[in-house]
């Protein structure tokens, strides 16, 4: 790949830039009603949900960096990923509401999307560990010697784990094609970063941790897709060339809680308030943080850089909430699985 | 004085005491600064109570490391799950030091972690995993059931000299029953008759036990006794209870959470079918989870766990056995 | 052909078999181009043979991701001890992936590494630790006792489409023993009766099927004629060869080199206290090591491991049990 | 503690270099009947023993740096600590040889050497674990609020361990004294530190990874007592004063092979040949690091510079020796311990 092909590769045209709005709205009309549902339907979702709320310019802009044959992993926090990637959002809503119809048949639940056959590799539900998954999926694409990289999404907090940072050395001496996102939200539930990370603490952005490993390491605006789509397509780019890996701090700010509260029997789950609310009383920041909301944000972009009018802009919202509101019908209206399937696929 | 009050408040009162009793005791993890934990480092200041990276093999290796140097720490991992990352500090470091410096060293130090939240947590979430805990030299096991028990052993472990893992059950959480005011020790080793009986004894551990009773309660309408235990510590193991009460009733059902092989129940049977042998006049049948990960949807995940319907067909099982030998 | 050769060689022809029949296996671990393995690296290629930096939590999660893109990893793990910093991705990650992506996903690898290296190693590397991995769910666990088994065994678990822990014993390294040429296949799950008998059924894995074996001939001298089974895979655990050994026998020794609450042993006793009841002419006993972390000094090593001694006074006692019940 | 403090704490007065110069030579000969043993006394040594041997600068030249209170930590390549601190070397070698009268009495080996009264905490055999608990006895030093510190010690490898990465952090974090001491011998058993680090295969120092905690990293050569004296003084007094902890990158040599032969019952323990000429064949890079020595290199500097007579030097090379010859005859003629002995200790 030529200097050239990278940047004609990060200059995109009308219609991807569209299409990416496209896919940050379906993210955002899905998480709404995976949290409406909390209210209008309580039980049916059960144990821990995570919503991508916030990181959907990131989210999409990073998956608009990469080609088919390449592959995703990520974590609990994994709503957003597969819908960018086309996985069909009704089997996805049918999975969180545990129906035998879901993604995963209702074995694996909001925590766990997989959708192979489109490179969604899946998910850890323990901090860090999917980051040495998503290495050795590299380590595969290098083997296959096709240039396929492998994107690997986890948040702030698991730079902490140990996991983080032995992948991240065995990448780089390997110059294995993968590239690391960090999702930095500010938070790891509901500890601020500069209360868990010692970078962040002396004022330096995570990503001097790059620097440990010796490769390049970026800190970007994650609410711009269009930022976002270029650092990754240079770091992509530059995987597939084989010169290793890149570690990409893509800053968001999550819109929701961490999760849903965490109910023993007999209380009943919701969406709580977001930490920075709830938890330190800041409502100039949180409030300052809807105000960047980075799809009204990037809605007004296109409008303003005439790539969309104002009726596309609401048949884009209209097709998405019609299309969540399919998805819920379908989920809804999905048997649960048979309870003896529990001793299937135990044993591949 | 003997409250009503929850599980996790009884814990939190335990720590409480111990930590204004003896300045040594320290509290680190990721969510001691938590809604509801407030009082902790309001009233015992930062030093002693820390919030943790998500790292946990750096806060269980830092707890060791001060243990060696004088302080009590106890470490809230969360979930039994998380330890998993910092197995080797848990099961081939502090366990291990008083023994291989041939004494020199004490490591005081509280694992506190909760396991079994089959409550559509799923597969990585959900794990009863004490049993990977079981049988490691140096390494102390709590498994309290009600809100005095948590409270009691919770104590008790602070003040060991050596690793305990503490493992509240996140389904009990919010049960409440009665708790003694004040200093309230339950020793270690030492099971629990949490029901008396005659007929049949039946073990159980965790939340299992509330299953138990409630057997024990349907069967006692059918005329059939039964004795419910509760280990209350898995190591150590209480096996004089359990044969004292199997020389009684000759009859033994075991209730566990965990998969059969990784069980608790498993580790019984195995001590009462050498030391209790010829009390029994029936099998020793163990009514534990099925041998899967945890699904995410309810119908699955009910369907490989003991409850109460498994319980009252085992004790019916080995009550109908026929007693003997060929 | 069967020619002799030493149980690491046999892994080693195993593991190179399988990489010359399958491209898609590949051999990484910190020691995997270390003398004796050159083989490895000069006919695979440094792609498929790769030295890994001391990472096991890396290794493993690499290893598991290769596998779910399609690659069949083998990582050489070194010692049991190693893959505790590591646990989390060895119980907790790829043996649920499969179950848990409601079977898209298959994690086809196979960690090796060696345990009870009790020659003075001390208190961090002899651990007997494979009871730490029965009852995981989508985990199987190889525990091979001779040569032949050793290649048998690798070869099933590289071509096995589940993760397979594979534990090799470190004194057995050097001991030969007829190993098949060529493909060699033993499955996973069948025990193998290394001795036929009549009067006790012993069961031993790994190193003790040696010191049992050793006991069984000492037996035979006082006309006791000693079954020894070698379940040979641990997960899955071959309960029905035991169960009819005992259905014969009446009588069942088990023998481990682990502690008693984190043992083999402890899960087979479970198993027939509740499927072979009625076989059972004397209560089940154990020959585990004992309760105690493995100190450095021979004189306190030996003291805690099962030995011949202890296996013969075993069964002799078993042998000399009142049968029947109270 | 003044900058004037600093300065003064780090040049040393004559008696100081002797007694340092002293110390090394202590070690080395611990060492040298160490190894001697396998030869001399087979099967009197056990399992797995790994020696100080070119490391002696590193070692003094650190323990130099520290005074009564404070506290060191190690792994289980741990001869050198103790003997430096003042451990008696009989009690050393008697548990090297499994005695009753051993430092641990015959439980620990020579890998799990502890000295509590002298301020040794202990080892860990596994690598990098040992980082988290001198972490946390820095931990308890800040709490007793008396100044005191912790040096931490390990190897190159120990630093690809998860356990580095997340005890750094934290450490930087908590502002904790505690000085990490990283003795780089480039080799972790027999692979290179290139093959295995990305610093390292990118041509820069390890001490870089401090960087990724916001914490002073230096690279020292760790053949000269005085550089490291220094080093290590100037990262005490920082941790001393609360401004936290240092990584210190200290280059040294292995003169003998990682450790004794791995073997398997019938096999005789033996001490092999180093790794850059067993495995590489580099002849050439051994001899340098032999000529290269921190032993006598300190002792000609130490004659150069007038601080000590050939006479001293050789009279402390005897003294040593005998010392040594002591501790040999004194652990072989200490009993084994009791076999039930095995069962105290489990708890305390
Ligand atoms: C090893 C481990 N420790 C703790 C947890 C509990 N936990 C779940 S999510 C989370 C926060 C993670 O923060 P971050 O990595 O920043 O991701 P975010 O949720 O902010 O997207 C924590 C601590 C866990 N799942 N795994
Ligand atoms: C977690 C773990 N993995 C592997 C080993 C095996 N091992 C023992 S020492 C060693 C090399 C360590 O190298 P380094 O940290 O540079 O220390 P050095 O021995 O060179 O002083 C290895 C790999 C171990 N003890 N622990
Ligand atoms: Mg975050
Ligand atoms: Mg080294």
């Amino acid at each position: 790949m030529t200097a050239t092909d990278q940047v004609s590769e990060s200059v995109l045209d009308i219609s991807r830039q569209v299409e990416m709005y496209r896919h940050m709205v379906r993210i955002r009309e899905f998480e709404e009603r995976v949290k409406r549902t909390f209210a209008e339907h309580p039980g049916v979702i059960r144990g821990h949900t995570h919503l991508a709320d916030g990181a959907e310019a990131s989210i999409v802009g990073s998956l608009a960096a990469i080609r088919p044959g390449d592959q995703v992993i990520a974590t609990y926090r994994c709503h957003g990923y597969p819908i960018a990637l086309g996985t069909d959002t009704s089997a996805m809503m049918a999975e969180i509401f545990g129906r035998a119809t879901g993604l995963c048949k209702g074995y694996g639940g909001s925590m766990h999307l997989v959708d192979l056959a489109r490179g969604f590799l899946g998910t850890s539900g323990i901090v860090g560990q999917s980051i040495p998954q998503g290495t050795g999926a590299a380590y595969a694409a290098q083997l296959r010697g096709r240039g396929e990289v492998v994107l690997t999404f986890f948040g702030d907090g698991a730079s902490k784990q140990g996991a983080f940072h032995e992948s991240l050395n065995l990448a780089a001496l390997w110059k294995l094609p993968v590239v690391y996102v960090m999702e930095n939200n500010s938070f790891s539930v509901e500890v601020r970063t500069e209360e868990e990370d010692a970078n962040a603490a002396a004022g330096e952005p995570l990503a001097t941790k790059a620097r440990a490993y010796s490769i390049p390491g970026v800190t970007i605006d994650g609410s711009d897709p269009l930022v976002v789509h270029e650092a990754v397509a240079i770091a992509v780019a530059r995987a597939r060339s084989g010169a290793g890996p890149t570690l990409i701090e893509s800053k968001v700010y999550r819109l929701s809680a961490h999760g849903n509260s965490i109910a023993p029997p007999g209380v009943p789950l919701h969406f709580p308030e977001h930490e920075a609310i709830a938890r330190y009383g800041d409502v100039a920041e949180y409030e300052a943080a809807k105000r960047g909301d980075p799809v009204p944000k990037f809605r007004a972009h296109l409008v303003e850089q005439g790539l969309l009018s104002v009726a596309e802009g609401d048949s884009i919202l209209d097709n998405a909430r019609a299309e969540m509101q399919r998805a819920v019908d379908f989920a809804l209206s999905s048997p649960l699985p048979e309870a003896s399937a529990a001793l299937s696929y135990v044993y591949a | 004085m003997i409250r009503d009050m929850p599980y996790i408040a009884a814990i939190n009162e335990a720590v409480y005491l111990e930590m204004a009793r003896d300045e040594d005791v320290l509290l680190i993890g990721q969510t001691v600064t938590e809604e509801h934990n407030e009082a902790f480092e309001r009233d015992f200041g930062p030093n002693r109570v820390r919030v943790t990276p998500i790292s946990e093999t750096a806060e269980i290796g830092v707890a060791a490391g001060a243990a060696i140097a004088g302080k009590r720490p106890v470490v809230d991992c969360t979930m039994a799950e998380f330890l998993l990352v910092a197995m080797e500090q848990v099961v081939n470091e502090g366990n291990r030091f008083h023994y291989m410096s041939g004494g020199q060293v004490k490591v005081p130090m509280v694992l506190k972690a909760g396991y079994g939240f089959t409550a559509g947590w799923a597969g990585q979430h959900t794990g009863s995993i004490y049993g990977l805990f079981m049988g490691v030299p140096g390494l102390k096991v709590a498994l309290p059931s009600t809100p005095a028990d948590a409270k009691g052993l919770m104590a008790t472990a602070i003040r060991d000299d050596n690793p305990v893992l503490f493992l509240h059950h996140f389904l009990l959480l919010l049960e409440t029953g009665p708790v003694p005011e004040g200093e309230h020790l339950v020793p270690f080793g030492v099971a629990d008759v949490k029901r008396p009986g005659s007929d049949v004894t039946l073990v159980a551990t965790g939340w299992t036990v509330h299953r138990a009773l409630a057997a024990a309660g349907r069967l006692a309408a059918d005329g059939i006794d039964v004795e419910v235990i509760d280990p209350r510590t898995i190591a150590p193991l209480d096996i004089e209870t359990i044969l004292a009460s199997v020389a009684k009733t000759g009859r033994l059902v075991l209730v566990d959470q965990a998969t059969r092989h990784a069980s608790v129940a498993t580790v019984i049977a195995g001590e009462v079918a050498e030391h209790g042998f010829s009390s029994l006049r029936a099998p020793i049948v163990q009514v534990t989870a099925m041998d899967t990960t945890i699904a995410y949807s309810k119908t699955m995940e009910s369907f490989v766990l003991p409850d109460e319907e498994k319980i009252v067909a085992a004790v019916h099982e080995v009550v109908g056995a026929r007693t003997g030998v060929a």
